[in-house]
């Protein structure tokens, strides 16, 4: 074979990798998107017998985006085939003990099983925040589109826009407002709460 | 998944026919045939008959009768490529011998086998084959990853939020 | 008994490439036979040992056979390659110096002293085809090398050097005429274009090269042919000959550049000019391929570039008499 | 709408056509009910009936629906009227023989077929394109 077919032939398969901000993502959105690019089905050469999937990054993995309920009601099975060794996790247990977990399920589950799915996982880096390796971000030449925009909180907005906002009415001056605390009270609570239940 | 068992091969010519000049592939025909017994009778027929137009309208083959005395006849091609096909023609009547005889003058000689492709090209591709990197997305070289201003997912419709904006500007240029 | 016979046909098959008497090919059992046969070993041992001793079959030529007439092979050839030949040139062509030769001599010992000298001298020369050979070779190179000029104008005079000695190969024309179904009335092909230059004219005798011989360039990377070393250092010394500023190679594209399966895509740029890309295992590699790329491009031998011209005639002044530059002329329909 | 892309495309194309610039080109044809990517040199194996074109018959391929060189690609809507691409019949021959094999098991029914079907080999000869009318508006 000619040099030329030669170098043409291993820039046609070569793996490229991409990144992924899951920032505010559903998971399970995600993971379609993501399964295309792990499985190589985003190229024009894709063949279900060819292991042609690229390498994919993904990011904040502790910040995904589910509604409430999903929280609650995702379920994470796991049996140890032990008598009595069932248990059953909830989305927001599971997310605690191992932010990329829920990610890592979701894709797992959405890829093809076959024999080529455990080497497809291979070429998934999950990462909870966004402290990715250097050497592993010098691979990466391109980044895969959000599924969904990442709204806006309220900081995210200049003082000055916040104070022009129209407003239908002012609150009283001898209201208290709530100062939005109390969702991270409530996490720290619980905390505590599963830390303790450990220690025993 | 039965093909698979069967011989199969893939398009081919000899010579790149058809390029140049074509050129007939049926280089020598032999017919062998009895004198004597009933299933030669087409082919005796045609011998008398039809066989010095076919020759004449098809210098570029070599034509010859053999008798064989009591054994049936048949139709030897002998082709360019160096193969040999060989059609038995006892008890068949002349009209149906020369659609045999076109059948054998207009093939390339090649095995009658399964095809694998329908199609045989040199030059698979004009415009470059594919890479990672065609129709990719050009960065400039300082730029750094992750960058999420430019991967934002797609607004495909409007916010209630976006709409009362818009709403509310419409309103307040009026007002101006 | 099946298995019997196919081992049969296994030996025979391999008689040939395997003439050491002390090792036949080893007998192998089908996979999922349940038992292994002794007797069909020895008996297909002893079918082998029989068969060598036998020796090779005699080849008998097709001219031997009793459905053939030289008349009528020569006549069906002429119409083949759609010229109208005499029969008489045509089988001077096909006869081999060798062959006239050893006829000559024979007739030389069957009548000896009747025949005159200066007769047997004329037998002696003018049967054979090698002056035919001769002028038919110079011939076929001179239009090949002007048709290679005028397809790729900008490729080196060793590239066409080598695209002609690579058509020109007695292995090429072997084919060519094996193929044209001339193997069993002679072994080259070359006689002919000498043949047709002087009963068709020069335009004819072109048109079978070109029909016949330069067809064989299809389908062949025409840097296989002409493999071109050492791109980078070619390349800046052509680029500095056609007065073009020097070759920078950039970094386009890269995948996986930290890992063991790296691909880099590389640019060359000529005063601002993207002139070749190509990828690479390596940095160096991608370059050099880069400068391969480049190169092609210049000499006009690109991967899409255009294809050959078969329908298209040179007239015999245009491209055969003149010293300077071939020029297409006129383009007909064949 | 105007978007700048489509601007003055058809006078870069039709530049190339006129320089004879723009290298080997590719089509796609529509034979025998199926579309086929060709470019010049290609062998095609059709489906067709014995009252095809005689071997060595040079034919014009009409339904050109796409065509395409180095920088370029023309899409028909759906047809192209102004390229021509040529081809010559280089062979006409039967196809292998195919089994068609009908049975019920129990019941004594068996039918056995050997179909073989007619076959063409074409040999596309010259893919040539003129110029084109700029119709963006």
């Amino acid at each position: 074979m000619h040099d030329r077919r030669r170098v043409l032939q291993w820039a046609t398969f070569a793996r490229s990798w991409w990144i992924f901000d899951a920032n505010h993502q559903c998971p399970f959105q995600s993971a379609n998107r993501l399964c295309l690019f792990l499985e190589g089905k985003h190229k024009p050469i894709y063949h279900p017998l060819s292991d042609c999937g690229d390498h994919v990054i993904v990011i904040n993995t502790k910040h995904i985006a589910m509604p409430d309920r999903f929280w609650r009601a995702w379920r994470h099975f796991h049996h140890t085939q032990y008598a009595g060794g069932f248990q059953v996790q909830r989305a927001w247990q599971v997310h605690r003990e191992d932010p990329t977990k829920i990610l890592k399920k979701q894709i797992y589950s959405t890829l093809t099983g076959n024999l080529l799915r455990k080497g497809l996982m291979a070429r998934l880096h999950l990462f909870p925040e966004e402290d990715v390796p250097e050497g592993m971000l010098r691979n990466v030449s391109n980044q895969i589109r959000q599924v969904m925009p990442v709204p806006k909180t309220l900081e995210d907005y200049p003082i000055e826009e916040r104070e022009s906002f129209p407003r239908v009415f002012e609150w009283p001056e001898e209201y208290v407002v709530k100062d939005g605390k109390e969702f991270e009270r409530q996490k720290e609570y619980l905390d505590e709460d599963l830390s303790l239940s450990k220690l025993q | 998944m039965t093909n698979r068992g069967i011989p199969s091969a893939f398009l081919r010519t000899t010579l790149h026919n058809g390029i140049g000049r074509y050129v007939c592939q049926l280089q020598r025909l032999t017919i062998k045939f009895c004198k004597e017994q009933k299933q030669s009778r087409g082919v005796r027929d045609f011998i008398e008959n039809g066989l010095v137009d076919f020759a004449k309208n098809n210098p570029s083959v070599a034509v010859y009768a053999q008798v064989k005395r009591h054994r049936s006849p048949a139709l030897v091609a002998e082709y360019l490529n160096g193969k040999t096909h060989i059609i038995p023609v006892a008890e068949k009547e002349a009209a149906e011998l020369l659609e045999w005889l076109d059948f054998l003058r207009t093939r390339s000689g090649e095995d009658l086998i399964r095809m694998r492709k329908s199609q045989h090209t040199f030059s698979p591709s004009i415009q470059g084959a594919w890479t990672p990197v065609t129709n990719k997305q050009v960065f400039p070289p300082d730029f750094t990853f992750p960058n999420n201003e430019l991967f934002q997912a797609h607004k495909f419709t409007e916010s209630a939020t976006d709409i009362l904006q818009r709403l509310a500007r419409k309103s307040t240029s009026k007002t101006d | 008994m099946a298995l019997a016979k196919t081992c049969c046909g296994a030996i025979k098959r391999f008689r040939l490439e395997l003439p050491n008497f002390m090792n036949p090919p080893p007998i192998t059992v089908l996979q999922g036979a349940r038992t292994y046969k002794q007797h069909s070993y020895r008996y297909n041992k002893e079918l082998y040992r029989r068969r060598l001793k036998v020796g090779p079959i005699e080849v008998t030529p097709r001219s031997k056979q009793l459905n053939w007439n030289e008349d009528v092979e020569l006549e069906a050839f002429t119409h083949r390659i759609s010229e109208k030949l005499s029969r008489v040139g045509v089988r001077q062509a096909f006869t081999d110096m060798s062959y006239s030769r050893s006829t000559a001599q024979l007739v030389k010992e069957v009548i000896g002293d009747s025949v005159q000298g200066q007769e047997l001298d004329a037998l002696d020369t003018s049967a054979g085809n090698e002056q035919m050979a001769e002028s038919g070779d110079n011939l076929a190179r001179k239009f090949i090398k002007d048709f290679i000029k005028v397809q790729f104008p900008h490729l080196p005079e060793e590239g066409v050097g080598s695209i002609l000695e690579f058509l020109m190969s007695t292995g090429k024309l072997a084919h060519v005429g094996k193929h044209l179904g001339i193997t069993d009335l002679i072994l080259y092909d070359v006689p002919l274009v000498s043949l047709i230059n002087e009963e068709q004219g020069e335009e004819r005798a072109c048109a079978f090269v070109r029909d016949f011989i330069i067809t064989q360039l299809i389908g062949e990377d025409i840097d296989a042919i002409f493999p071109i070393t050492s791109a980078m250092t070619r390349l800046v010394g052509l680029l500095e000959k056609k007065g073009q500023g020097e070759p920078i190679s950039r970094l386009l594209e890269h995948c996986g550049q930290a890992t063991a399966v790296s691909c880099y895509f590389v640019g060359i740029y000529s005063d601002n000019e993207l002139i070749g890309k190509a990828p690479g295992e390596t940095l160096e590699i991608a370059e050099e391929m880069a400068a391969h790329d480049a190169l092609m491009s210049l000499y006009g031998i690109q991967e899409n570039r255009l294809p050959f011209d078969f329908n298209t005639t040179y007239k015999q002044y245009g491209i055969l008499n003149s010293g300077t530059q071939p020029t297409l002329l006129s383009s007909e329909q064949h | 709408m105007v978007t700048p892309s489509t601007h003055g495309v058809a006078d870069r194309i039709n530049e190339q056509i006129s320089q004879n610039s723009h290298g080997r080109l590719f089509a796609v044809i529509y034979i025998g009910g199926h579309q086929f990517k060709v470019t010049t040199e290609d062998l095609l194996l059709i489906r067709t009936n014995r009252r095809f074109p005689d071997v060595g018959d040079r034919i014009c391929i009409e339904k050109v629906l796409l065509v395409g060189g180095k920088d370029f690609t023309m899409v028909g809507r759906p047809l192209l009227n102004n390229v021509r691409v040529e081809a010559t019949v280089v062979e006409k021959t039967l196809s292998h023989r195919k089994i068609w094999f009908y049975f019920i098991r129990r019941k004594g029914v068996k039918k056995l077929k050997l179909i073989q079907d007619f076959l063409t080999v074409i040999r596309i000869n010259s893919i040539e394109v003129s110029e084109v009318e700029d119709d963006v508006d």
